[in-house]
């Protein structure tokens, strides 16, 4: 009897026609709508993303590049509510507000940037080892098993303190790092669903092995990777911070890592507000994007290990 | 699969895994770094530059210099670590310890509030206490380490006093011997409470900050599979048995939980090491984590490439072990599948 | 005869005149209160305030790890000098306050007039203080002082220092008690930049013998991990990572220290400014970018001394490779070959921010290439100011105004090169929006090794002079054509009259009568001034945030690290 | 609602263990309340087998859960009726039932696992994965009969073994039990545990009860771990046993063992036993009664002979074609048309009226009352109804031809 069983589990939305997936993907909506900490998240991240997309019309944007900060060597230090600085600024006159807001916007290019690179080759090179198999697939596992080796922050870490610190080469370093997992879900996922029986059935009917992984495999291995990436938003942005934190970061860039780092001398002294601000954003970030990549997991699949 | 088949297949890919991480990490000193970057002044004559580049071997083609460093590797000698002034191998083996220590009690701390909030949550599911840890354990995993550390400083170190950072009080780790480089270890070994006390008081504020990083990890895992277990038949049987909640929950349903839960905790060692890059600057702490840092920025490739191995492979084998644990403790797992 | 005397003298005025220049500072004016810089003569009569923390034990926390405490590996104004200079001792010292010189382990400080210098300047004899024992017992004599000196030129290691003394040392030998050095060319600088610097300390032949000797080319881990010297403090510990422990050495010859001593690592800038504060460290490693984030705070003072003798200094790179630049640098090979160009950063930098915003508003303009304190310097020789209007003019002249320019700027992430940097960015955008320069800030490691290449891949960089108490050294790396820098930097395609420039360093370099060397030394920095070849975007004061309870505190322009005297110091 | 159905106390107190009265469970679901348990009637007497038989989802297992108070509250709730239940003391003392919807929690408690027991559909999920059989079977014992346990040389036994007999122990308590002197002391405990354990895993026919004590769960064959919950089950010698499809997971071939096997134990034991099944041909041969239920409702109970020789309700008739037996020629398979329908917010009807070949427009409008056709022999149905008591005209009746076949 359904009330006996527990309710707030859905299997993963199985192939069929477009109508059916809909509704799955609106039934999970609903599920996911009902937990509160995740709409807590959701909130948190449509805020955030306001912020990135109204920076410009909030403050005048740094000629020639608005991501680099603008700095008022007149005015350091200058604590919040001081007449053009409503946050206060930073030991170099950079003003924090500026900071804050446009943080966030590089923040928003950085993990999706680096989420959207990681998630294809990541499907691809997932899809190859899993639907191809055979020693492809023993040597793409084994250069996967290779990449998972080595912790995430001390490769990307180790790769930063290559390349140099530019915001692309910080992208190249994350991406480098950040792949490997969705590689690894993918093939699970198509592994799984290549033994369920109607990928089968597809095949007797004669659908090309490539229109089975269209429409059987992929949209049934999308799901987990959704929760990835989702969680990956925030941990993208983590990092980076803490690469900045070590050094690694580009120098006057408009980004929360570096603002916290550089603010942080002054936070004993009474100049909290330089790193406060930008830390806060950082966490509420990642909090944000956490909570939601949770409460989705939750839904779509509570046993992922999520590695 | 069997157990005995599994665990050989694992330790059999093992080396594979390890000869691939080392490749990456020659490749990367070579081909992106200078390994010698730490030895340049920024005036040095191209001739001097040339003398180090002849001390250290770099004008032999790279293979030669790969099978020259790994076999340094195997026989223990993995050159100079210039940052510390030491051999590598003895750099490493000085702070091992440190930093074992460490992540040991930063997992002590992960594990016990991972699975307490877990528990906690998993208990009263969907409810507000539920949301509430979730929030809390998260919000551990969310936290820019380096600022929370700072404002910890600043509360318990500079305004309270608490606390003072560094493994030890110098004059009280004068005091005993230190056969372990464990330093609570070393302090029982004396005998010595005030040294093991000690030793605490300095872990305590760099552990929690670490652990409170990977709760999350475990809580999350501890909730899903206590709720899980609760919707299990044997739950009600023991209800139907006539054990009070208490016992149900704490001798059925958690105990079961607590065995996928051991699959994370892999994953949650990953997050503790590369936490101790950042928590050991800031907290002094005289382990690997800052070594690579330092590495990171003066530029000591040696450095970077004995770390990232030597993490590398520790991952591994926490992992192993992790996944032959998980495989004893849950009889009901079939290996491999 | 007494031309040295005066060129001796000359210096150490700069050195006893260090509370007017801080005091009346006005050349420089300061944001910071005044009341928050403090000269040595404040803090000696200051009572210790509150509750000393470990007493008896002065605790420094440094930046960083030594990468050697082996003076002859130490490379200058490296960690591994602040260590050496307080176990090690050499022939002569630098005193507490300033570039004069005082007797160490050679009982007489040579001079032309108590004949320890030749009339021909070339050679130097030191005699040798009796009665002096190392820290592992063995008795110092002239053989040892030989040994230490022949070392560090045998070994020569690359990363150390030992260029300083092959440049100039013709032979070392050893008469009766005496130590006597022959110099291939007269040098007014040897005694000042040479028998001072940390390669030339002397150390136990015994240890060095006991411990693997003495090997070309070749490391001696032992003496890069320990310390024997004959200083006021033994070595006792090295805790790699943690800290590094000297005890007040009882045998000591002269005055015996107050304190026994730990140097802290401590890597992170915060945490070392929140230990200050919370009285677990007497004085911390102090970059000029925080300082003033430090005023005013409980039981910390502010010391601020002379000027140090290194100016920041952003490097203009003329000789180029096109290929090499970072791909979005627009500028041409030849960018600063035209003096408009040099002339246009050095008019439109904004000095004012950053001495305000890197040198926490405790420095000074300095003129090319004269640091405030250098024998020579004269506040009427021309700065560089800020002039808006004679930037454009040069620009305008160069002809880069219209289409502008992008460069990358290469400096050292955080701290005071990285500010220089945005201040030049935000100099040249504010001067024109179609100058763009990038700072690249990077790590050390690989600042380092881009200057390790040749020839150099950007068009700028920002760093330091490396200290030097005599301006022949400072002119003859930075200034001649076909010194280090110019040689490397192709300053001979800069320089209107490159050969002029040339012939005027050399003179001053073996001209011993200091009013010609100051009156050569000022016509170079007019010229330069015409002709600059660096922007010196200011200069760095001796810094340091100590506990108030450290009683005589006081420190070194010279060099920024060694410039400590922990025996000088009382709690 | 009155449930005339509802036998007075007074006439059968003596017999009775357990007496269901208008016990209703409903669900909180999206879609709105469903009626899983919609008013439901019955006696268990003393040592009877009572068969409650139905379509899977018809609520046979909520009622059974409801017994033990097991339904999960969210998403379900009592929403009326009682459940009475006299203990063997109470009714050697006379004293009256206890409704076990509304004692408090401690009370159930000790009614749980000693009075009335339960044997689960899948022995292979009720027992825990990760605890030896030993341990699982020894819980019921130290929870019910850890005076026993303790012996009669009660003041000697320290307090911290005494807890230990009551497992009601904190973790460092466990651990000083591990050491001398206590140490002697708990491991005596764990004798006398073993052997009851022992004892009743014996009662069930396993060969080698000290190995199987050893074992887990996962080790041991689907039968064999029936057995274990039955000798869990009985351990205590419960008034009450409630298989709920004890036989439903295992294999034809041990089914009829393991039936044979309840059968024995209650003789013995004089148990009495709701017997929950989908399984007419099992009930026949278990139940000495039996109540047909659907959507959540009882339509029809008696003994089993006469049910079964003379089915009334047109549901009943439509299992029992359903059924393949001796008496038919193969091939005279009837399927009932249609699927037991959903019970959100029903509105008063005959449940079955959907699939009912004989139902008319009344059916949907009244909810028929489980009426007395003759004496052991109730139904739920308006054919048997009548009109008068309705106030409608006799026409307005269903028609069922009242002998089948």
């Amino acid at each position: 009897m359904v009330e006996l069983s527990a309710p707030s589990r859905l299997p993963l939305p199985t192939h069929g026609p477009l109508a059916v997936r809909a509704r799955r993907f609106a039934e999970v909506a609903r599920q996911v709508l009902r937990n509160p900490t995740t709409v807590a998240g959701l909130v948190i991240i449509v805020a955030l993303l306001a912020m990135a997309f109204l920076a410009p019309l909030l403050t005048t944007p740094n000629a020639p590049d608005p991501y680099q900060m603008p700095r008022d060597w007149t005015m350091r230090d200058v604590p919040p509510g001081t007449p053009g600085h409503p946050l206060g600024t930073t030991s170099t006159g950079g003003d924090v507000f500026y900071g804050v807001l446009w943080g966030a916007r590089t923040s928003l290019q950085l993990s999706v940037i680096v989420v959207s690179i990681t998630v294809t080759v990541g499907i691809i090179v997932g899809s190859l080892a899993g639907f191809i198999g055979g020693k492809l697939d023993e040597i793409l596992m084994r250069l996967v098993d290779v990449f998972l080796a080595i912790p995430e922050l001390i490769f990307a870490l180790a790769i930063a303190a290559v390349l140099g610190p530019s915001f692309s080469n910080i992208i190249f370093a994350l991406a480098v790092v950040f792949w490997v997992k969705y590689a690894r879900i993918i093939r699970g996922q198509i592994i799984h669903i290549k033994q369920n029986d109607y990928v089968d059935a597809a095949r007797v009917t004669g659908d090309s092995r490539f229109s089975i992984y269209r429409k059987d495999v992929l949209p049934n291995s999308i799901t987990p990777v959704m929760v990835q990436a989702t969680m990956d938003m925030g941990g993208i942005v983590l990092t980076a911070a803490t690469l900045s934190f070590i050094g690694l970061a580009e120098a006057g860039l408009a980004e929360w890592g570096v603002l916290v780092s550089d603010g942080q001398a002054g936070i004993s002294a009474g100049r909290w507000w330089a790193s406060t601000f930008p830390g806060l954003m950082v966490f509420l970030w990642a909090l944000a994007f956490n909570l939601v990549g949770d409460g989705l997991r939750d839904v779509l699949d509570p046993r992922t290990e999520g590695r | 699969m069997q157990i005995r088949e599994y665990i050989l297949r694992r330790l059999m890919i093992l080396p594979l895994i390890v000869v691939g991480t080392s490749i990456i990490v020659f490749t990367l000193s070579r081909v992106g770094g200078n390994p010698i970057a730490i030895y340049l002044e920024h005036e040095m004559t191209p001739a001097e530059v040339a003398e180090i580049e002849e001390r250290y071997g770099l004008n032999d083609p790279l293979p030669v210099q790969y099978l020259a460093w790994a076999g340094g590797v195997l026989t223990g000698d993995m050159g100079w670590s210039a940052v510390s002034a030491q051999p590598v191998t003895e750099a490493l083996l000085d702070r091992v310890g440190a930093t074992l220590e460490l992540a040991t009690f930063a997992a002590i701390v992960a594990i016990t509030m991972g699975v307490g909030l877990g528990t906690f949550g998993g208990a009263r599911r969907d409810r507000l206490p539920d949301h509430l840890t979730r929030v809390f354990s998260i919000s551990g995993a969310s936290m820019p380490i380096f600022w929370f550390a700072i404002l910890l400083l600043i509360l318990f170190w500079v305004n309270l006093g608490w606390v003072s950072i560094g493994r030890s009080d110098p004059i009280i780790f004068a005091t005993i011997a230190h056969p372990t480089g464990l330093y609570t270890i070393d302090a029982l070994l004396a005998g010595s409470p005030s040294a093991f006390l000690d030793a605490l008081r300095y872990m305590a504020l760099p552990a929690i900050t670490l652990g409170f990083g990977a709760t999350a990890i475990i809580a999350r895992m501890m909730r899903s599979s206590l709720v899980e277990e609760l919707n299990e038949d044997y739950v009600d049987a023991a209800r139907a048995k006539g054990l009070p909640e208490r016992l149900v929950l704490r001798r059925h349903a958690r105990r079961n939980a607590l065995i996928p839960t051991v699959t994370v905790i892999g994953l949650g060692f990953g997050f503790l090491l590369q936490g101790t890059v950042v928590v050991e600057i800031i907290f002094r702490w005289p382990g690997l984590g800052r070594w690579m840092a330092d590495a990171v920025l003066r530029g000591d490739q040696a450095t970077i490439m004995a770390y990232v191995l030597f993490t590398s492979i520790l991952f591994l084998a926490v992992n192993l072990i992790v996944d032959v644990m998980y495989a004893y403790l849950d009889r009901r797992v079939v290996l491999g599948a | 005869m007494v031309l040295v005397v005066l060129a001796v003298l000359a210096a150490a005025c700069t050195g006893d005149t260090t509370t007017e220049t801080t005091g009346a500072d006005d050349t420089t004016p300061a944001t910071t209160a005044p009341g928050a810089t403090t000269t040595p003569e404040d803090t000696t009569p200051e009572e210790p305030s509150g509750e000393v923390s470990n007493p008896g034990l002065y605790v420094h926390a440094a930046d960083d790890e030594p990468l050697s405490l082996d003076p002859a590996q130490a490379a200058a104004g490296e960690a591994g000098e602040t260590v050496i200079a307080q176990v090690y001792e050499r022939l002569v010292e630098i005193g507490p306050g300033g570039p004069d010189l005082i007797p160490g382990l050679s009982s007489e400080v040579p001079t032309v007039e108590n004949g320890l210098i030749s009339e021909d300047g070339l050679t130097y004899t030191f005699p040798i203080r009796e009665g002096v024992v190392f820290h592992d017992g063995s008795e110092l004599t002239a053989d040892v002082v030989k040994f230490s000196w022949d070392r560090a030129l045998t070994m020569a290691l690359p990363e150390g220092n030992s260029s300083v003394l092959s440049d100039l040392v013709a032979s070392t030998e050893v008469d009766g008690n005496n130590f006597v050095v022959t110099l291939n060319e007269r040098n007014a600088a040897f005694l000042n930049s040479v028998v001072t610097a940390a390669v030339a300390s002397i150390v136990s032949q015994e240890a060095v013998e006991a411990n693997g000797g003495v090997e070309a080319g070749a490391v001696n881990d032992f003496m890069t991990g320990n310390m024997v010297g004959t200083g006021p403090y033994t070595f006792s510990a090295w805790n790699r990572a943690e800290n590094i422990q000297l005890e007040v050495f009882d045998g000591y010859w002269g005055e015996p220290a107050a304190l026994d001593v730990r140097i802290d690592q401590v890597a992170d800038t915060d945490v070392r400014a929140l230990g200050l504060q919370a009285g677990d460290y007497d004085s911390i490693e102090t970059d000029p970018t925080f300082i003033d984030l430090l005023e005013g705070a409980e039981g910390v003072t502010i010391f601020s001394g002379d000027f140090l003798l290194e100016p920041v200094h952003m490097g203009m790179n003329m000789n180029i490779q096109a290929d090499l630049l970072p791909p979005e640098d627009t500028i041409p090979p030849d960018f600063f070959h035209d003096v408009n160009v040099r002339r246009g950063f050095n008019l439109a930098f904004d000095y004012q921010a950053f001495i305000d915003g890197g040198l926490g508003g405790l420095g000074g303009v300095v003129p090319h290439y004269l640091p405030q304190g250098m024998l020579g310097y004269d506040e009427s020789l021309p700065v560089f100011e800020r002039d808006l209007e004679a930037a454009e003019a040069a620009f305008t002249e160069a002809g880069y105004w219209d289409e502008g320019f992008t460069m990358t700027v290469l400096v050292e992430e955080g701290g005071i090169f990285e500010v220089a940097g945005l201040v030049l960015a935000d100099s040249m955008a504010e001067l024109n929006p179609a100058f763009n320069v990038q700072v690249l800030a990077v790590v050390e490691g690989q600042f380092d090794s881009a200057h390790a290449e040749d020839p150099f891949p950007y068009a700028a960089w920002v760093k330091n002079a490396d200290p030097f108490a005599d301006p022949a050294a400072l002119f003859s790396a930075y200034i001649h054509p076909d010194g280090d820098w110019g040689a490397v930097h192709g300053f001979r395609d800069a320089y209107a009259d490159p050969d002029l420039i040339a012939s005027l360093v050399d003179e001053a370099a073996v001209e011993l009568d200091s009013d010609r060397r100051v009156e050569i030394y000022q016509e170079l920095a007019t010229l330069l001034y015409e002709d600059p070849v660096w922007l010196i975007p200011g200069n760095e004061r001796a810094l340091m945030a100590h506990r108030t309870w450290i009683q005589n505190f006081d420190m070194n322009p010279l060099w920024p690290r060694p410039s400590l005297k922990f025996a000088y110091f009382d709690k | 609602m009155t449930a005339p159905a509802a036998s007075p106390p007074s006439r059968a107190t003596a017999t009775l263990v357990v007496s269901v009265q208008d016990l209703r469970v409903h669900f909180n679901v999206k879609a709105g309340v469903v009626h899983a348990v919609d008013g439901v009637s019955f006696d268990v007497r003393d040592g009877e087998t009572l068969g409650l038989v139905g379509e899977t989802g018809c609520g046979k297992t909520v009622t059974a859960r409801s017994f033990l108070r097991l339904v999960r509250t969210p998403p379900g709730i009592y929403a009326g009726g009682r459940i009475d239940f006299w203990s063997r003391d109470a009714r050697r003392t006379g004293a009256g039932p206890v409704d076990l919807l509304s004692i408090p929690d401690r009370e159930m408690l000790d009614i749980r696992g000693d009075r009335i027991a339960m044997i689960f559909q899948d022995p292979g999920k009720a027992l825990n994965p990760a605890m030896s059989i030993g341990d699982q079977v020894a819980e019921v014992f130290f929870q019910h009969r850890s005076e026993d346990l303790i012996g009669d040389h009660r003041q000697r036994v320290p307090r911290m073994v005494r807890r230990a007999s009551r497992q009601v122990t904190t973790g460092p308590e466990r651990i000083v039990l591990r050491l001398p002197p206590w140490r002697s002391q708990a491991a005596s405990l764990r004798r006398r545990v073993d052997e009851l354990v022992a004892g009743a895993l014996a009662e069930t026919q396993i060969a080698n009860p000290r190995k199987i004590m050893d074992r887990y769960p996962h080790e041991l064959s689907g039968g064999m771990k029936q057995r274990v919950m039955i000798a869990q089950a009985l351990a205590c010698n419960p008034d009450l046993l409630i298989a709920d499809e004890p036989t439903t997971a295992l294999d034809v071939t041990i089914q009829a063992r393991i039936l044979e096997l309840i059968a024995d134990l209650q003789q013995r034991h004089g148990t009495s036993v709701l017997y929950i099944s989908h399984d007419l041909s099992l009930v026949r041969r278990m139940c000495d009664r039996v109540a047909v239920m659907y959507a959540g409702r009882i339509v029809e109970t008696g003994d089993t002979d006469t049910v079964f020789s003379r089915p009334l309700h047109p549901y009943t008739r439509g299992l029992m074609a359903a059924v393949p037996s001796a008496s038919q020629k193969r091939g005279e398979l009837v399927a009932i048309e249609g699927n037991v329908p959903e019970l959100v917010d029903p509105p008063p009807s005959c449940h079955f009226h959907t699939r009912c070949g004989s139902a008319v427009a009344l059916c949907g409008q009244v909810d028929p009352e489980l009426l007395e056709f003759d004496d052991s022999h109730r139904v739920a149905c308006l054919a048997y109804a009548s009109a008068g008591e309705l106030g409608v005209p006799d026409t307005a009746l269903p028609l069922v031809e009242r002998t089948p076949r």
